[in-house]
């Protein structure tokens, strides 16, 4: 055959054929081999109230299915952050100024309103490969990398996980260990623990890039209980050592009686901070134990996903989550899945509103919410239907609300009745896809 | 802290060998085979509810590895 | 200054055992009871391979397109593939049938009293057994990629040294 | 074309979800599996697949006597005009003739009075295959639609195009005339009239190579389009180590080297799927690189 450019022979086989028959194939052809691949692609929108973190993100896992249920799986990810995030000082009667992270402008928030740093943009790509085979006939393993890299945020990390079947494979006993090293490359540098919010221009109270080790296990048991249910009991334990430390966050520095942030006046002909603010400073370490139960339960049709679990670390948090889904069938090829999921945090020791001046610095602070003392609850609902060619789609919407309380102790003077914990109002729609190749 | 972690190991010890005598024959596996029925249906969903609350709570993880791996502010 | 919610989260994990322990006094099942009409013992002086299977385990819709060439190639030299069905509900294994139709000979041990007498603890799992009735070998799921082997053990159960193909 | 002479009559079986009319047409075992428990619904379509592949096999076939091949055949150099349907044939063979260099050639019949492929060892003599190749070519044919000369001697046979031909041409009719879905399945030359309501699609065993070891019986799963098979493992010689192929390349009238045992090919048409498959095998060794180039659904056994 002579060398001819690809698909010129089908094509021309394929109008020959039509002449010959008197009219093409009604159907282009459908033949697939037990599908090689497996396609679960998503598109979800995450977005707060008052103008804070907006985020849309595409997913997509691929699983490429070898021979005896060996998988390789890839995984993408791509996020486009926008909106403002709290930026750890509190409300004062008068305008606040602050200089951004670059070190190069200054932005302004209006009296009375909790200060957010607007300047919050940022896209993320997030990869992941696995691979995962039997090991003989009651032995499986797994082992994966993970990448993600943002503007100043880089995570690297490898995995590995190992199950065995007992009795009859009633009982699955299973161990997970995952390390990996991320490096924070802030915009302008980390801040040196509590140093001072300087001008613009000047960077006196910047270093260069800091990084951090995390370590995770995972030990858990997978219990078939009867035909309708099966439980699985999961015991984690995760050690972060590094910088752990929010390099865009900071406290204001208030007078001990009146709880009002200090002002200052930047240097003659230069823009800077109109207050007085510190950067915060956590933990180099922060070691956690988590144990995770959950149970699904089949009844006739409909299934019951529910599953609590239990956290503490050595930052003083204890948190408590509670999460139920019933996914209920309409019909052969559509179901409805609401969900329902609570959750409740103690705040860390290091917690506090605000840094007084004259007295002695503690040895961590921080003022960041999420380190507070705060319900939240998810409430949602998902709608699933299968394709004719045997694909599936679902979209879901949940609300996302965390309700937080101050303790009164961490008020001073005029801060009692002002600050209050920044609750959230948060809106989540994915819309998914999977099907197979 | 460590009373707190020998709790935990001792509770999954006693599940795991109380568990010997429960459980289905091999060929009672029909409702447990489907896909509705697997720890985790929807891997991606669970992927992205991870992320979100590990950027939004000082929790994460449990159910596996801890997740993160961003610098979410 | 050391900050405690009071007491109102859940006491740690006495609900969720309590649950526990109650579903699983629901678990067992009342099982029907008809009598096996299908014994292997009447297939003497055949090789036969008994093949454990239901419509929802994936291995063995994976087996059945080697168990039809297997009988395709040996049934004429004596070798009797006999594939149990052991579902719950008879409907689902025949609807499964006419998706991946058998051309090998299909039975339902609706008591499961053939599993347990062989002693299934795998799906699928498959036994040779030799003229002489007695077991060769005991296949616990189905590797595709072992399938030469699972041939080479029924060609030398049957007695013959190669198969006629190439 | 083989011939017709086996009993003509169509019986109905019950499969398991479907109904099966079966017959033999072309030398090769044909089942109908049509999506329905309407027994009159499925003989009625059986018989009408039935009528329209033993009128094919009557028109077409080089061993009856009295049709429009048999006259071609004994033209003896004369010019004979033909029907329609005949020209559309010889019209397509001509295209596929230039689109495999001459590789495919509707008068290459012929060579099978110095080639029997029975497995045995018996080569024929350079000088026979040589004397047969003067009444071999399509280029020496003068065909104007619809006159049609040949030399004396050579010989049309629509063997390589026939029976998936034949496989559309009643996948159509089926469809036409029914909403039920039909799988037409000529001894492996197969086409899904539409796709099936009942299952998610209907269910075909290849034997093929799987990448990772032994040859391994493969499920695909058809939902719409067709397959078709060419070659096969038994009809082969075996000299000196060597396996020769009974696919012929017309051109020296050698078998071809290296071809592959069978290749199964996906289309949207049994005709083009079939053709695809031949022109593949006729590639010998390279045949799988020119099914990917293709960018063909193929499944290749060695």
């Amino acid at each position: 055959m002579k060398k001819r450019n690809t698909q010129s022979v089908s094509t021309a086989l394929a109008a020959a054929t039509c002449t010959l028959l008197g009219s093409g194939a009604p159907v282009p052809v459908q033949a697939q081999e037990d599908p090689a691949w497996n396609f679960n692609t998503a598109l979800l929108y995450y977005g707060e109230d008052n103008s804070r973190v907006n985020d849309y993100s595409f997913s997509i896992l691929a699983n490429r299915l070898f021979v005896d249920d060996r998988v390789l799986s890839m995984g993408l990810t791509l996020d486009t952050l926008t909106g403002a995030t709290p930026n750890g000082a509190i409300r004062q009667d008068v305008p606040q100024t602050f200089t951004r992270p670059s070190g190069n402008a200054v932005y302004t928030v209006p009296a009375g309103e909790l200060p957010l740093d607007d300047t919050f943009h940022d896209t993320r790509a997030a990869l992941t490969v696995g691979w995962e085979q039997p090991l003989g006939r009651l032995w499986k393993g797994g082992v994966g990398f993970s990448g993600s890299k943002e503007f100043d945020y880089l995570h690297l990390g490898i995995n590995g996980n190992i199950a065995r079947d007992f009795n009859k494979r009633n009982t699955t006993l299973s161990a997970g260990v995952s390390l990996s090293r991320d490096t924070w490359d802030p915009v302008g540098g980390a801040p040196i623990p509590f140093a001072p919010m300087l001008d613009v221009g000047a960077t006196g109270n910047k270093l260069g890039t800091e990084n951090k080790d995390i370590l995770d296990i995972v030990l858990g048991v997978t219990q078939v209980v009867s035909r309708r249910m099966i439980v699985q009991l999961n015991y984690s334990f995760s050690d972060n050592s590094g910088y752990l430390t929010d390099p865009y966050k900071f406290l204001s520095l208030v007078d001990g009686a009146t709880g009002d942030t200090l002002t200052r006046t930047p240097a003659p002909g230069a823009a800077g901070p109109s207050h007085e603010f510190r950067f915060e400073n956590r933990p180099q370490a922060r070691t956690k134990h988590s144990l995770y139960g959950q149970t699904k339960y089949y009844m006739n049709g409909k299934v019951l996903d529910a599953s609590y679990r239990y956290m503490t670390d050595d930052w003083e948090i204890d948190s408590h989550t509670v999460d139920v889904r019933l996914r209920w069938p309409l019909g052969e090829s559509s179901y409805l899945e609401p969900h329902f999921r609570f959750y409740t945090q103690t705040a860390a020791d290091f917690y506090r509103i605000s840094l007084v001046d004259g007295v002695e610095l503690p040895a961590y602070a921080s003022s960041d919410y999420r380190l507070g003392e705060f319900d939240a609850t998810t409430a949602g609902l998902k709608f699933g239907w299968k394709t004719g060619s045997g694909n599936e789609m679902s979209v879901r919407v949940e609300t996302y609300q965390q309700n937080g309380t101050i303790p009164p102790q961490l008020l001073i003077g005029n801060q009692i009745g002002r600050e209050t914990y920044p609750d959230l109002d948060a809106l989540i729609v994915q819309f998914s896809y999977r099907f197979s190749r | 802290m460590n009373r707190t972690r020998l709790g935990f190991v001792a509770l999954i010890a006693t599940m795991a060998c109380g568990c010997a005598s429960m459980g289905v024959e091999p060929w009672e596996r029909d409702i447990l085979a489907k896909d509705e029925m697997q720890l985790t249906t929807d891997p991606i969903e669970a992927g992205t509810d991870d992320h979100i609350y590990f950027s939004k709570e000082a929790s994460s993880g449990g159910r596996g590895f801890g997740g993160g791996g961003c610098g979410c502010n | 200054m050391k900050h405690r919610k009071s007491g109102n989260h859940f006491p740690g994990l006495f609900p969720m055992l309590v649950a526990y322990l109650l579903v699983t006094t629901l678990a067992n099942l009342p099982q029907s009871v008809f009598a096996a009409d299908f014994d292997p013992d009447d297939l003497a002086g055949k090789v036969v391979v008994l093949d454990f299977w239901a419509s929802w385990c994936v291995p063995c819709r994976r087996s059945f397109p080697w168990l039809n060439t297997m009988h395709d190639r040996y049934a004429d030299d004596g070798l009797v593939i006999v594939g149990v069905n052991l579902d719950l509900d008879r409907a689902e294994a025949e609807r499964f049938l006419s998706e991946f139709p058998a051309s090998f000979r299909i039975e339902y041990d609706e008591p499961k009293a053939l599993a347990k007498r062989f002693e299934v603890i795998a799906m699928p799992s498959s036994y040779l057994i030799g003229r002489d009735g007695k077991i060769l070998e005991q296949h616990l799921g189905f590797k595709e990629r072992k399938q030469a082997e699972y041939e080479a053990a029924i060609v030398s159960a049957l007695g013959q040294t190669g198969s006629d193909d190439e | 074309m083989a011939g017709g002479g086996a009993t003509r009559e169509v019986r109905i079986e019950a499969g398991r979800g479907c109904l099966i009319g079966q017959f033999s047409a072309m030398a090769s075992p044909c089942e109908i599996l049509v999506e329905t428990s309407d027994v009159d619904e499925a003989r009625q379509l059986s018989e009408l697949a039935a009528a329209e592949a033993w009128r094919v096999e009557d028109k077409f076939s080089r061993y009856a006597k009295d049709n429009i091949i048999a006259r071609i055949n004994s033209a003896a150099g004369d010019s004979i005009d033909v029907d329609a349907e005949t020209a559309s044939l010889l019209d397509f063979g001509n295209t596929l003739y230039e689109l495999s260099d001459g590789r495919f050639d509707i008068t290459s019949g012929v060579l099978r009075e110095v080639w029997t492929f029975d497995g045995g060892d018996r080569l024929p003599s350079k000088e026979a295959v040589k004397s047969v190749l003067l009444r071999v070519g399509w280029h020496r044919v003068d065909w104007q639609s619809p006159t049609l000369r040949m030399e004396v001697g050579m010989e049309i046979d629509f063997g390589g195009i026939g029976k998936e031909y034949t496989v559309d041409r009643v996948a159509r009719q089926l469809r036409e005339a029914s909403t039920s879905s039909a799988l037409v399945n000529f001894g492996g030359d197969l086409a899904v009239t539409r796709p099936p309501t009942q299952r998610h699609g209907w269910h075909v065993g290849i034997e093929t190579v799987s990448a990772q070891g032994p040859p391994a019986e493969k499920v695909i799963e058809l939902r719409a389009g067709a397959l078709a098979t060419s070659g096969d493992a038994r009809r082969f010689l075996l000299r000196g180590g060597i396996r020769y192929s009974h696919i012929l390349d017309p051109r020296s009238g050698w078998p071809v080297k290296r071809a592959p045992h069978s290749i199964t090919v996906a289309a949207d048409t049994c005709t083009q799927a079939g053709m695809l498959s031949t022109l593949a095998m006729l590639e010998g060794a390279s045949a799988e690189l020119f099914l990917r180039a293709e960018g063909v659904r193929h499944w290749c056994r060695r």
